[in-house]
């Protein structure tokens, strides 16, 4: 049950945080003509489909948005951006609500991303590049899965396509000092100014 | 037996590819009264009515049997060609042997040939026994009448007076302007209503070639297209509008006070009132139901003070008598009752449930809150409003199956208004199918949303008091979830219905309806203002929902058929009508209530029969301006004293006998 | 013709056959790859949904870079392509974070790189010149090109139509390659997804080689790091989920240039695949 | 050779049998709609005759006896939809009329099958040749229609 009304449930910072970051004056033009969910090639593994997403937004339904495994599902191909009859970015909203999940630590549906997001990112800002090896490795010892695609492991390992050893640039301090300013806000290229 | 002439068109292989024309042509030649026969590749063509021309000249033909193409198709283009060539065009009979036989039956060719040799058979029978046809004339009064004063009805008055014409304009409120004078704003581009309608309704008051009758009703029509007769009512006002200056004295002292119907009972006034300030004519009328004077005897407070002398307690309704040649019907639409059916939205027991109309004069400057949105319930400004979309409109069950067509876009007008008029204040729409089908209608409706309207697709179940909250149970299908919210006042767009008495009017005129009431127009498409009754059209939104732009381009649609009427000089009339054998004549008048057109009347004739003294009975005649030619008459003499002109008795039981040899 | 080479860190590991290829079929054209000055990773495929600040601040060091060497930059890999691409818009079009990001790197970013993907460079030498160079035309090969997501969407970002790019197929028919028009070209293949939901990913594999055997393809020409391992890596995966026999070679599209430019399959790095492509390469040789 | 020649029924002569029907079509509806059944070719069998009336309600039930008296094997008469007359309420009298003749044929034996009453509009051309064979079908069952004989 949805409840609107008086205290309703809305919170308008919420929305406006995913609006500022996805293209705000358009978010509330969705008429749910479900061309994004047609289109979408991971609909069919999400609980809310891609329509569903936005017109939950649209009622301010963050608590399912940030719950839904959707958000984690999308892979971003970009295919319901592209075609959305709105203008909405799409994708860039999915986006937008991982790193808002993540900032409200709303991570259950998408921890297993999450985690492999951090361990790249890790890989990235120690070295200046990611090291696929360690991230792989990371990545299973935090799954406790240490056999996970070792198939492929060992083909890439034979064909000499795994480094074993991380390469580290130059300019590693920059590369830190841009992580230092992380979750500062970036307007989407896309929101039209209203004024 | 008269010379009849067959001429049996290829219509290239249409016909030919098929049949055999030769064939036909050829036995053709056989039936009585055929003196002429013969076959060619495109009849219709020019070459191929030169044929004919020449063949009515050399053979001296009386009569033509054209073997071809559907009549509906050609039957015009060869009456022509009898007329070029000194004929009566009546004198024509067509066999269909393309629409009814080769394109049918091109599989089985041997039965298709009996056929058609059959059907040429049928019209030369039928042609031997044509009779000359002669349409007559009739005058055509240069006066129109308008029934019904809203915006519809005053642009065409307008329209036809400029062409200089004069017009009567009948409205039976004590003001012109309809529905659309109550409205606030006008989407989309939310120009004041009032605003665009005051000046029109001054001019039409003003111009010279407009009479105008206001609280005044039609009563009855007579007569047919050219020379219509309308008696008028003029109800009694109370108050002489020959002397009445209209300073308002009277209305502002009147010690009645009673809900006010021009703003749906959101305002109160008095007996003797105008129904707003701007009201043309800018003259009060007295409620004699509720004055005073009339229900308690005692009063009088407007006759004292009245420094004119208007008042007049004694006025008697009038009645006008009029002729005119054309009658533009424009009365309009109301509102579904949705107060009788809709037991889940409280049956208007909630004073905070209102309809989109009263939403209009509450929300406007000139209305009874002066334009302040509030809780009919608290007068205190809502928070929480939610509008219910298509109430009455798209409801098989208990309301209407049609679409109001103007709904949604009020709706999305008023959620504008809300937000504009109430900072910070929610707006909920529930909606089954948003439809802007018109100019800048779309864009409207994004901007509404962009302003914060929330729309959710659903119907709402129930709406309920709780508290000082309207508790509004809906769901939202796009998520097939419930929804439920607390509001402050919830807004009805309640669907169009025709404009109360339009079944009157239909009758009084003569006009059918369509299975919801509104009045039918001749076509739907391309007759969207004629009626089946010539000489009368159709305006506005008494031939089906529609927002203000259509209703004034429909206005103007029939003007412009008026005026095409009324400039001519005298009209022709169809010479396929009814007419009766007066001498065969009963006077029965079995036939008066079959005629859908109310054409046939008794008269009074003096017979003089040789040998015995002149005798007056009573026969049936035929109106020839108003017979539209069905026969449905002639079925219904028991005499046999009515036949149809182009269809006679004898035509078409020789056609029969011809069919079944 | 000169310009700023990106490879990107898969490049480096997974696809190097990728990197080989490109280098020797641009040195073969005349094109020289200059590489960017100690490049970083540009945050795909992680960044973007972590951070809207990193997404755009990595790819940026590298713009910075290339800007100050005074080159445009061509990127092999889809992935890195989008994010440059969509950094680059983000510095033009958002003044406050270029200006963060240019305190943060202590230098700054005018916008003059452009960013072109490697489909796009070699396509710029012309295709008459590049069928000129063509000693073993592809004729025996029945490829599907297959350009995935990131490099054609979104669109202004892409390098071509989102919905029926055209380029790998003009490149490829240039060298004599029999291209097919089929409908998963741009399709996802859900590499993103690979270590997260991998079942989720097999069915878009698997619906993208049953999509390319259905038209006839014999092969696949790909032109990112991430389709070509999913497609190729996976294929043993999907056969065993879904119970199918793919055994569809996934190329990239320099080495099947390579190829017909007469350049040793060796060096090219086509014993580099999962699954093996020696018979579609004996058709074409033989 | 042609369909309808397998159905053929045969009289007591042993020629072939075709029955015969004459329909009384309303110029604005039914005539109309069977011209698109021909525009649209929409075939249907030959059987029907044409008589083109302005309104169904121009049909005396006396035309319809004079066919039978002439040999007709069935009758048709087809109108506007009721409500749809182009003269307002025309068909509502053929209703009532011709309802009350169908009753009065039952009654002195003859089969009712043999006049059908039909509403098609001039978009119904399917309908009309739909109506045609439905009817020739089940004249073809009944054979010759010899009840009412010629006066």
């Amino acid at each position: 049950m949805i409840l609107l009304g008086g205290k309703s449930s809305t919170e308008p910072d919420f929305i406006s945080a995913v609006a500022r970051a996805s293209g705000h004056a358009t978010l509330l033009h969705c008429y749910q003509c479900g061309k994004c969910t047609a289109g979408c090639p991971l609909a069919f593994g999400m609980d809310h489909k891609p329509n569903q997403i936005i017109r939950l937004l649209q009622l301010g339904r963050i608590k399912q948005v940030l719950g839904s495994r959707a958000i984690w599902i999308c892979a971003g191909c970009w295919t319901c951006t592209t075609r959305c009859p709105c203008g909405i970015d799409i994708a860039q909203v999915m986006d937008s609500l991982r790193v808002l999940a993540r900032n409200e630590g709303e991570t259950v549906q998408g921890k297993d991303v999450v985690s492999f997001n951090e361990l790249f990112l890790q890989s990235v800002r120690r070295n200046g590049r990611v090291f696929e090896f360690g991230v792989f490795m990371g990545r299973n010892l935090r799954r406790r899965k240490p056999f996970l695609d070792a198939d492929l492991g060992r083909f890439m390992l034979t064909r000499g396509k795994l480094r074993l050893t991380a390469e580290r640039i130059k300019g590693t301090k920059e590369v830190r000092r841009l992580f230092s300013r992380q979750g500062a806000p970036v307007r989407n290229p896309k929101e039209r100014t209203k004024e | 037996m008269p010379r009849i002439g067959v001429f049996v068109c290829w219509c290239g292989s249409n016909i030919g590819g098929v049949l055999d024309c030769p064939a036909i042509a050829q036995e053709a030649a056989s039936f009585p009264g055929v003196v002429f026969s013969t076959e060619y590749k495109y009849v219709c063509s020019d070459p191929g009515q030169k044929l004919i021309v020449d063949a009515i000249k050399e053979h001296r033909l009386e009569r033509v049997v054209v073997a071809s193409c559907s009549p509906r198709l050609h039957e015009e283009t060869f009456r022509q060609v009898l007329r070029r060539s000194g004929l009566n065009p009546y004198f024509l009979e067509m066999a269909n042997l393309r629409e009814h036989c080769s394109w049918v039956h091109p599989d089985t060719p041997e039965q298709a040939q009996r056929k058609a040799v059959d059907l040429v058979r049928r019209a030369a029978a039928k042609a031997a026994r044509l009779e000359p046809l002669f349409p007559g004339k009739i005058p055509v009064v240069r006066r129109c009448l308008v029934i019904g004063g809203g915006i519809a009805g005053i642009q065409t008055a307008l329209d036809v007076a400029d062409a200089g014409l004069e017009v009567l304009l009948v409205e039976r409120e004590p003001t012109i302007g309809g529905n659309m004078v109550k409205l606030d704003k006008t989407f989309p581009t939310l120009d004041c209503s009032a605003c665009i309608s005051t000046p029109k309704m001054v001019a039409a008051a003003q111009h010279p070639n407009i009479k105008l009758y206001t609280y005044a009703q039609v009563e009855e029509i007579t007569g047919y297209i050219g020379n219509f007769k309308a008696r008028i009512r003029q109800k009694a006002r109370f108050v002489d509008h020959a002397k009445c200056t209209g300073c308002g004295t009277c209305w502002t002292k009147c010690p009645v006070s009673v809900p006010d119907d021009f703003n749906l009972g959101l305002g109160e006034r008095g007996a003797i009132h105008i129904p707003f300030p701007q009201a043309v004519p800018n003259k009060p009328v007295i409620d004699l139901a509720h004055c005073r004077r009339s229900t308690r005897g005692k009063c009088g407070a407007c006759a004292k003070l009245c420094p004119a002398g208007a008042i007049d307690y004694e006025q008697k309704d009038e009645f006008i008598e009029a002729e005119v040649g054309a009658i533009v019907v424009a009365t309009g639409y109301g509102l579904f009752p949705w107060e009788k059916v809709y037991g889940e939205y409280g049956y208007g027991r909630f004073p905070d449930v209102i309809t989109g109309l009263m939403f209009e004069r509450m929300v406007n400057a000139s209305g009874p809150t002066s334009g302040k949105i509030q809780r009919p319930s608290s007068g205190k400004e809502p928070r929480t409003v939610v509008f219910i979309q298509c109430v009455g409109s798209r409801d098989e069950a208990r309301g209407k199956e049609y679409c109001s067509r103007f709904c949604c876009m009020y709706t999305a007008k008023h959620a504008h208004q809300v937000l504009e008029k109430i900072p910070g204040s929610e707006v909920y729409v529930f909606y089954i199918d948003v439809r802007t089908f018109g100019k800048g209608y779309e864009e409207f409706y994004r901007r509404v949303q962009d302003e914060g309207a929330v729309y959710i697709r659903g119907r709402v179940s129930k709406v309920y008091q709780d508290g000082s909250k309207l508790i509004v149970k809906g769901a939202d299908t796009l998520l097939g979830e419930q929804v439920e919210i607390a509001a402050d006042m919830v807004v009805l767009a309640t669907g169009a219905v025709p404009a109360a008495g339009a079944a009157d009017v239909a009758r009084m005129i003569g006009i059918p309806q369509d299975k919801d009431g509104f009045f039918q127009e001749a076509h739907p498409k391309l007759r969207p203002v004629e009626t089946h009754t010539g000489g009368v059209f159709l305006a506005g939104t008494c031939q089906g929902p529609k927002d203000i732009p259509d209703t004034v381009s429909q206005a103007s649609g029939a003007a412009a058929k008026v005026c095409g009427l009324l400039l001519k000089d005298e009209l022709e009339t169809n010479p396929l009508v009814s007419r009766v054998n007066e001498a065969l004549c009963t006077g029965c008048l079995a036939c008066q209530p079959v005629c859908p057109y109310r054409a046939i009347q008794p008269v009074t004739i003096t017979e003089r029969l040789p040998g015995q003294p002149p005798r007056e009975r009573v026969v049936a005649r035929v109106n020839e301006g108003l017979c539209q030619g069905c026969g449905a008459c002639t079925v219904a003499c028991r005499a046999g004293a009515i036949d149809l002109k182009g269809f006679t008795n004898k035509q078409l039981l020789a056609e029969v006998d011809a069919l079944c040899l | 013709m000169k310009i700023g080479y990106y490879p990107g860190c898969s490049l480096q590991s997974s696809a190097k056959e990728y990197d080989r290829a490109t280098r020797l079929v641009a040195r073969h054209l005349g094109i020289q790859l200059h590489d960017i000055n100690d490049w970083n990773c540009c945050g795909a495929t992680a960044a973007h949904s972590m951070d809207h600040f990193l997404a755009a601040a990595l790819p940026a060091r590298n713009l910075i870079i290339a800007e100050e060497m005074g080159l445009d930059v061509t990127v092999p890999c889809a992935a890195c392509y989008q994010r440059l691409r969509l950094a680059h818009r983000v510095l033009a079009e958002n003044e406050e974070t270029a200006r963060d990001i240019s305190q943060l790197i202590g230098r700054p970013y005018k916008g003059k790189v452009r960013i072109y993907s490697l489909i796009e460079t070699i396509a710029g030498i012309g295709l008459e010149q590049l069928a000129a160079q063509v000693v073993r035309p592809l004729k025996e090969l029945r490829v599907a090109c297959y350009y995935g997501c990131l490099l054609v969407r979104p669109p202004g970002t892409g390098c071509d139509d989102p919905e029926n790019p055209r380029l790998m197929d003009e490149l490829l028919e240039a060298a004599k390659a029999e291209t097919l028009d089929w409908g998963y070209k741009n399709e996802c293949c859900g590499a993103s997804l690979v270590f997260s939901e991998r079942r989720l990913a097999l069915h878009l594999i698997r619906n993208i080689l049953r999509n390319a055997v259905d038209a006839g393809a014999t092969s696949i020409a790909c032109a990112c790091p991430l389709c070509q391992s999913n497609l190729d890596t996976r294929q043993g995966q999907v056969n065993k989920e879904f119970g199918t026999s793919f055994a569809m070679p996934i190329f990239y599209f320099p080495q099947l240039l390579g190829l017909a430019m007469g350049l040793n399959p060796q060096d090219l790095g086509l014993g580099m695949h999962f699954v093996d492509p020696q018979r579609a390469i004996k058709a074409v040789s033989g | 050779m042609s369909v309808n020649e397998r159905d053929v029924g045969t009289t007591t002569e042993g020629a072939a049998w075709e029955p015969k029907i004459v329909a009384f079509l309303c110029n604005w509806c039914s005539y109309a709609g069977a011209d698109l059944a021909g525009v649209s070719r929409v075939k249907y069998p030959a059987n029907v005759r044409i008589i083109r009336v302005p309104c169904s309600s121009r049909v005396n039930p006396q035309f319809i006896l004079r066919a039978f008296e002439r040999g007709a094997d069935g009758v048709l008469v087809a109108g506007c939809h009721p409500g749809d007359c182009h003269y307002v309420t025309g068909n509502y009298f053929t209703r009532r009329r011709l309802t009350l003749f169908k009753r009065l044929l039952e009654y002195v034996g003859f089969e009712p099958e043999r006049l059908k009453v039909r509403w098609v509009s001039a978009s119904e051309g399917q309908r009309f040749a739909e109506t045609v064979k439905e009817m020739v079908d089940g004249i073809k069952h009944l054979g010759p229609q010899k009840r009412i004989a010629r006066l």
